[in-house]
């Protein structure tokens, strides 16, 4: 495979077509433009594939969650006021057990905000911004390579769960070029049949697929259902990369863009000696709550460092427990931390605790 | 010959909206005093359909405008 | 020996009507699953429903159906449609769904000529929540969210959606109906029998709007509903074809 | 070398977001890892255009550049813009046709280049950016020559062997030039 | 004051048009229908308030948006659904700290549900479900009396902090009658002049209420604003009752209807001797966090009754850490305990960890 | 002595506009600021500016504003109007505001006859997040999201809204207009003008269209923008009053 | 008399909502903790309406009522869905002119009113919940007659004393009614 | 007596569109061979204010026409 150097919004929308996403509807908006554009152009040339530039994220949503239905591959990405937008959709996917990937190339807020790089949408993508207390699984990509695989995967994950999975990155992910590699394109006809998509009842009983359920009793039934296959998604499906963790004293959480600057910045402590490591959530939901909480054997202090105001803070308390202290560096507004800035904050933990000795 | 008909009303599907009574140009069909299990007044068709004086000709437009599928129709 | 002229149609299920005595939705759905088996795509057709009265509409035809939430029918439909256009799609919906909250979907769709079949029951309240305004609600009619009769100053003008569907370049079939009466029903289930042709021809985006009673919200009998929409409905929204471009060029 | 940083700018049309990504895909050639971040959104608007390379033997954290080791400046805006970012021992490369001006800092290296001209003289303006990354890699010798070549040929891959031709020209023209 | 029986979603209404609210937008769906329902009879014969029917529950939003820019008290309401629709919305409001409140009385979910009585939109109210990391007030009545003292309390405090604040209720709230009193109508003449409000140039420069920040520095200044104001209300708002706790040894904690029925539970359990209480958080964001944790003094178990899968369940378990072990019960559906049903739960609990000894 | 005949309105600040060289958007907020130092309204004016190109318009039109969503400045311009009726409230909006996202709030508010001003900027693209395809995109048109040019199948056909809100019965002035020459400019303004007029009558809802160049995105030079207005865009789009009914009565 | 919990069903226009809301504010006057709940949305359509209140001496927990003290069921579909639901030592209030069905249950008390015939006796049909309201408190003693006639006079205030009259009628002739 | 007037362009508010020059019946304004700050070439009034032949009338045919309000205009 050869390399090639891409950006983030055309990476994404590469690993989609190969991961054998037939089904593109969105509206633009920045920072994440590029996607939809590049969605427009391969599509075009692409058998059987559709590319809709729908009147809203609404309408967007919508198509997606009627493509879903259909059986097919189904994707649409916005940024973060469109992904509010689009948060009944979601609800109703997750309801109806639609599979699709949603991404969201997150940009400062709360309301325009601006189209810098930040994560302040994590609470909206982890906790269901939408109604009635569903979850979806959300990938945090943190570089190029990671882009392709992680698409990849979140179509994978959707289908096999039947339920939307949310890929969440920035302006950063989704702007920048990074030499990337791709596998091979999958054949859609080769993916397990759906026996449960609309296509016409022919020779079998019609089919529904909906989320009302009036009698209460079945509603019941319906969530503990979905709450026994999010318990399993929280059993199998954490992924997280753990760096220079293992004679750390201090773990640095962070995802996303934010985990690759608090890479650098171990990187320059660890020169410096101080014994720091990262802990990188790859899935955001499920949240690795277990790995984190095995760290706590030997690491009393976590640096949670997010481009917001604090949001995965809570999720890593709720991990450690009273088992380490959890400090918190945040940026937001879209200035993008240097790794100087990290090694800092990591330092001044080092010097106030003493844990350098 | 003019064409005979006859219809049957479900009275469980007759929720008595008594829009087949007012289709009906022969005046055939009425509303019941009785009421069903859903608590409506069911219409009933008025006729005998083994009689041969029945007007009914089995045009259906009582059935065409029944919201509820509640009328079947025969022609002889 | 008696021969049966008028019974179930195959497309429609056995259970009972959940809809008040009277109510138009009723007929309507026959009307359309009478046109399914007549044109023979029982085994090709997907319905969406919409949040409404009609919500239950996949208990009653039967055909494949994907729930939409309130006003997006056309939009899942779409969705249905473009990733397997050999289907045939219809949506059902009522004013407040397609003419309220699925004003910019209903346009965009008929705009882009959708390959769709869409059936819209115009009852001028929202049935369903209890008989609000709706777009299509009379002036001066009263609801239960225009206690004093609907005002233009306060709550705009009835909405004509047909008419500004008509000036999107890719619809091709429009044409307004009723169900008040057995001439009235034939009628519209033509033009329901000919917005799905038009889909199966592949011609273009095609609605067929159905004037509907809603004796319950109207707190009228069945009888005087349908009379109220002959003889005031109808005033404002004439029956008619109000589109029809599907033999341009024949 | 470790890790150097590059900021490009110019007015749009000047062609520097191509000298970014030239340089970024020579980096990629020669197996280092290497990030490309344009400015996006507003800012591209009307102003400034400008991107930031980073070509590096080892992972990259941030494709941000708060203090760039090379900056190449292809307008006056740009040297008032980012003059006081560049790292102290860093160099600044301008295009002296159009930009007057020169960085009151001492701690930075100036490399001033008649772009332009040299372009003109060549047979097109547009080859401007060209020339100047010629000079800027025969400076830094941040990549090899070749390797720019070689990009820049896959870049233009469909423009056919003319404007490889010229391309080439420019570089190498860029290259040869002597700096003070 | 006389005392009159009255349903929910009219208390609302009457209580708001007594706070001064004079302007509403919404749009229909059940269970609260009867709010806007009263609001539009209410407001036809109020001068100067102005009742609208809207398109969409995003219109109303946005309408309501404007007339809190004009500097009027404002409220919308919705359902579930019809409060995801919002989410742009609020975001945009938190995000140019524009006042109003925002009444969602809860239904089944996710998807189109059912419209029995949840509380499933916990995560989605208390963790700002739209984008941009903002927080709303969140209160919880649970009473028809505490529906006109906590709906009035609304509008005060979404003028103090200039921020949305959401009223989190279910269909049984909107639909119970209950005997009321109500204070006196507040002239809204006579409320604090709004010197940010949108009103015309007149001797003066012209202002702007934007939530536009392009610059990423002016950006994150804002919202260190916005944070310190968030912890500003978490200081000074929080807000619960505490019911027979002083003796106990296992709290149950649950808010809303779920919380009237944990009280009868309570009263239930202590009849046979069981020494368990209740905390009733009536502030769900800002979470009365210290005041659950100084419990755990003495109290070694929670258990949470939410009409949910779990969601406040993470607010707890992050109020009492390690101190106390945390039991959840559930019904996501709209069945509606009995107390019986969580006297049940809690004397399991007191056997199973011999609590009452 | 050399008397001024043309300089800044007072209603415009001082900033330097972030528009492209030629773009049509400043040309319309310089119009609007000179229709407010005309009816001498300033000191009562609040406007509504769009998502879109002309987002900071509050940066140089110098009266209260109020940042809508995008799409939703009508619907944040009617609670305004509303909550203060005492107010003249307008907003500005790109096509893609007002005719994709914000289509349902557009022709609600038309239809309820809400007293607005509405400026609607037709640039045929979205301007702003770099030059997609919008509604008024014309056919076979090329934008980054329509490589090959608009496709009415995939991608629909031109919408025109003035037209479809004419069909809306609380809409009583709409006009296209043009600022691609000063004999357009002139009249744009009039239109502006009487947008303003007919808000401060308290007749009804009122649009003006104006076609405007996006020389940017058409990657055209702003003189060829403004010739392919004239020879293009007022083919799909003709100037001239599409409704008026504000004379109804006289 | 600790909680007593109440459920009223029939068709829609049989008046059973106002019973309830008669029992609840009757509840009220007497400064008695009440709750009423009505059977909400799709459910209202067609089928049965029905509504629970519950009067007290304390706080009410929860409105509703999976298990009533008493029933008060105006026709055959409501005795059909709420017979099973009775606590054991409860009353059922049956319409007994459109209910012929009588409980299974041994373990429930049941009191068979033929309130249409009294009320079309008393002038008009849509006076049989005001019958069925009086014959019920009258058993039960839930709260005082006079309550009851107070709350609905203040309920039907705006129609008039002929309203009124007819009303208090009924009340009177329900309590009077002899049960079994 | 023919109405004379004359311009004056900022030319570091014009982003040299070109719009006035069109604008202009009487060929008064061209493009400057200049950059400004910004990086154009802004426009530039070729006649001079004083002088009795020119043909400027200062009709603000280019000041109307200018998007960035750079031209203001006087008239004798
Ligand atoms: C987002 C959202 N908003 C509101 C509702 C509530 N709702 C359901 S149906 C409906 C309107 C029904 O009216 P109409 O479309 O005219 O259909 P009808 O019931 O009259 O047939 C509304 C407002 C909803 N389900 N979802
Ligand atoms: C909910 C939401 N979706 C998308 C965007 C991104 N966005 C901003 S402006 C715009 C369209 C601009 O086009 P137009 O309205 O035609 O105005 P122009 O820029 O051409 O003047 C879009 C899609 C946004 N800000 N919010
Ligand atoms: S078939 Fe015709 S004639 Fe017979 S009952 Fe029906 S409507 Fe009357
Ligand atoms: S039309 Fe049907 S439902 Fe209505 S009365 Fe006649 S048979 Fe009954
Ligand atoms: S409420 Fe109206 S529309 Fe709905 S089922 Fe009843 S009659 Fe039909
Ligand atoms: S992109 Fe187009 S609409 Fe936007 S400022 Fe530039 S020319 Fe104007």
């Amino acid at each position: 495979m050869t390399k090639q150097l891409m950006r983030g919004s055309h990476v994404i929308g590469e690993a989609a077509t190969r991961a054998g996403c037939r089904f593109y509807a969105g509206y633009p908006i920045t920072p994440q433009n590029e996607l939809p554009e590049y969605m427009s152009e391969r599509f075009a040339k692409l058998e059987g594939a559709t590319f809709i530039q729908a009147e809203s994220e609404l309408a967007a949503i919508n198509m997606v969650m009627g493509a879903s239905m259909a059986g097919v591959r189904a994707m649409t990405s916005s940024s973060s006021p469109g992904i509010s937008l689009k948060q009944e959709g979601i609800s109703y996917m997750a309801g109806m057990e639609l599979p699709a990937v949603v991404v969201n190339i997150m940009r400062g807020g709360p309301g325009l905000g601006n189209i810098a790089p930040t994560q302040q949408d994590y609470f909206q993508a982890t906790r269901g911004g939408g109604h009635g207390g569903y979850r979806t699984i959300v990938l945090a990509p943190y570089s190029g390579q990671e882009l392709v695989t992680l698409t990849m995967k979140a179509f994978d994950l959707a289908d096999v769960y039947r339920t939307p999975v949310i890929l969440l990155g920035d302006g950063l992910m989704g702007q920048m070029m990074e030499p990337v590699t791709f596998p091979d394109p999958i054949d859609p006809d080769t993916l397990p049949q759906k026996d449960w998509r609309l296509d016409g009842a022919r020779d079998r009983d019609s089919r529904l697929i909906a989320s009302l359920h009036l009698d209460p009793a079945q509603m019941e039934q319906h969530n503990w259902k979905l709450a026994r296959k999010y318990a399993a998604i929280c059993e199998r499906e954490t992924k997280r990369e753990s760096y220079l963790l293992d004679d750390a004293v201090l773990a640095v959480v962070a995802f996303g863009t934010a985990a690759r600057i608090a890479k650098g910045a171990v990187n320059r402590v660890r020169k410096a000696g101080l014994r720091a490591g990262l802990f990188r959530p790859i899935t955001l939901w499920p949240f690795p709550e277990k790995e984190l909480r095995a760290l706590t054997r030997t690491i009393k202090h976590v640096l949670v460092f997010e481009m917001n105001f604090g949001q995965m803070v809570e999720d890593v308390r709720i991990s450690v427990g009273e088992q380490a202290t959890v400090h918190f560096h945040g940026r937001p507004g879209g200035i993008i931390s240097t790794p100087h800035e990290i090694a800092d904050a990591i330092t001044k933990l080092f010097y106030r605790y003493k844990l350098d000795n | 010959m003019k064409k005979k008909g006859f219809i049957r009303i479900n009275s469980e599907l007759c929720k008595g909206c008594g829009l087949c009574i007012t289709a009906c140009l022969k005046g055939s069909i009425r509303i019941s005093n009785k009421l069903n299990m859903k608590g409506y007044h069911p219409a009933e068709y008025i006729e005998n359909e083994k009689s041969k004086n029945r007007k009914c000709t089995g045009c259906a437009l009582c059935a065409i405008t029944c919201p509820d599928i509640a009328i079947e129709v025969f022609r002889d | 020996m008696a021969k049966q002229v008028f019974k179930r149609p195959d497309a429609i299920k056995e259970n009972v009507f959940h809809y008040c005595p009277g109510c138009g939705h009723s007929i309507i759905h026959r009307l359309v699953a009478e046109v399914i088996d007549e044109l023979g795509i029982r085994d090709k057709t997907v319905g969406v429903p919409p949040a409404g009265c009609a919500v239950l509409a996949y208990n009653y035809i039967n055909v494949d159906m994907g729930e939409a939430p309130h006003g997006r029918a056309i939009a899942v439909a779409t969705g249905i449609k473009r990733a397997r256009p050999e289907l045939i799609v219809f949506t059902y919906q009522g004013d407040g769904d397609i003419a309220a909250i699925g004003t910019a979907e209903t346009i965009h769709a008929a705009n882009r000529g959708e390959r769709l079949s869409v059936i819209f029951v115009n009852n001028g309240v929202y049935g369903m929540t209890g008989g609000q305004m709706a777009p299509t609600t009379l002036l001066g009619q009263t609801t239960t969210t225009t206690p004093g009769g609907r005002l233009p100053l306060r709550d705009g003008f009835p909405l004509d959606l047909s008419q500004m569907l008509a000036v999107a370049n890719g619809s091709v079939y429009i044409e307004r109906t009723a169900v008040t009466s057995p001439k009235n029903i034939i009628k519209a289930k033509k033009a329901i029998k000919k917005a799905f042709q038009v889909q199966m021809d592949d011609l273009g985006f095609a609605l067929v709007e159905v004037l509907s009673q809603c004796p319950t919200n109207w707190k009228l009998s069945p009888v005087e509903a349908c009379r109220r929409v002959e003889e005031e409905v109808m005033q404002n929204y004439p029956l008619g074809i109000i589109k029809d471009t599907t033999h341009k060029g024949d | 070398m470790g890790m150097t940083k590059i900021i490009f700018s110019g007015f749009g049309g000047q062609g520097v977001l191509m000298m970014g990504y030239v340089l970024a895909t020579s980096g990629m050639y020669e197996d280092k890892h290497v990030t490309y971040l344009p400015s996006y959104g507003a800012e591209v608007r009307g102003g400034t255009a400008n991107c930031t390379v980073t070509v590096s033997d080892e992972p990259i954290a941030s494709p941000v550049a708060s203090f760039p080791d090379f900056a190449v400046l292809m307008n006056t805006p740009s040297l008032m813009k980012f003059e006081g970012r560049i790292k102290t021992g860093g160099t600044v490369f301008l295009n002296s046709d159009l930009v007057e001006l020169r960085p009151k800092r001492s701690d930075i290296q100036v490399v001033a280049i008649p772009v332009n001209t040299i372009a003109v003289k060549l047979g097109s303006i547009r080859g401007a950016n060209m020339v100047m990354i010629g000079a800027f890699i025969q400076k830094t010798g941040l990549v090899a020559l070749k390797s720019v070549v070689k990009s820049v040929k896959s870049i233009f891959e469909t423009k056919g062997a003319k404007v490889h031709k010229m391309n080439r020209a420019a570089i190498q023209e860029g290259a040869a030039f002597k700096t003070v």
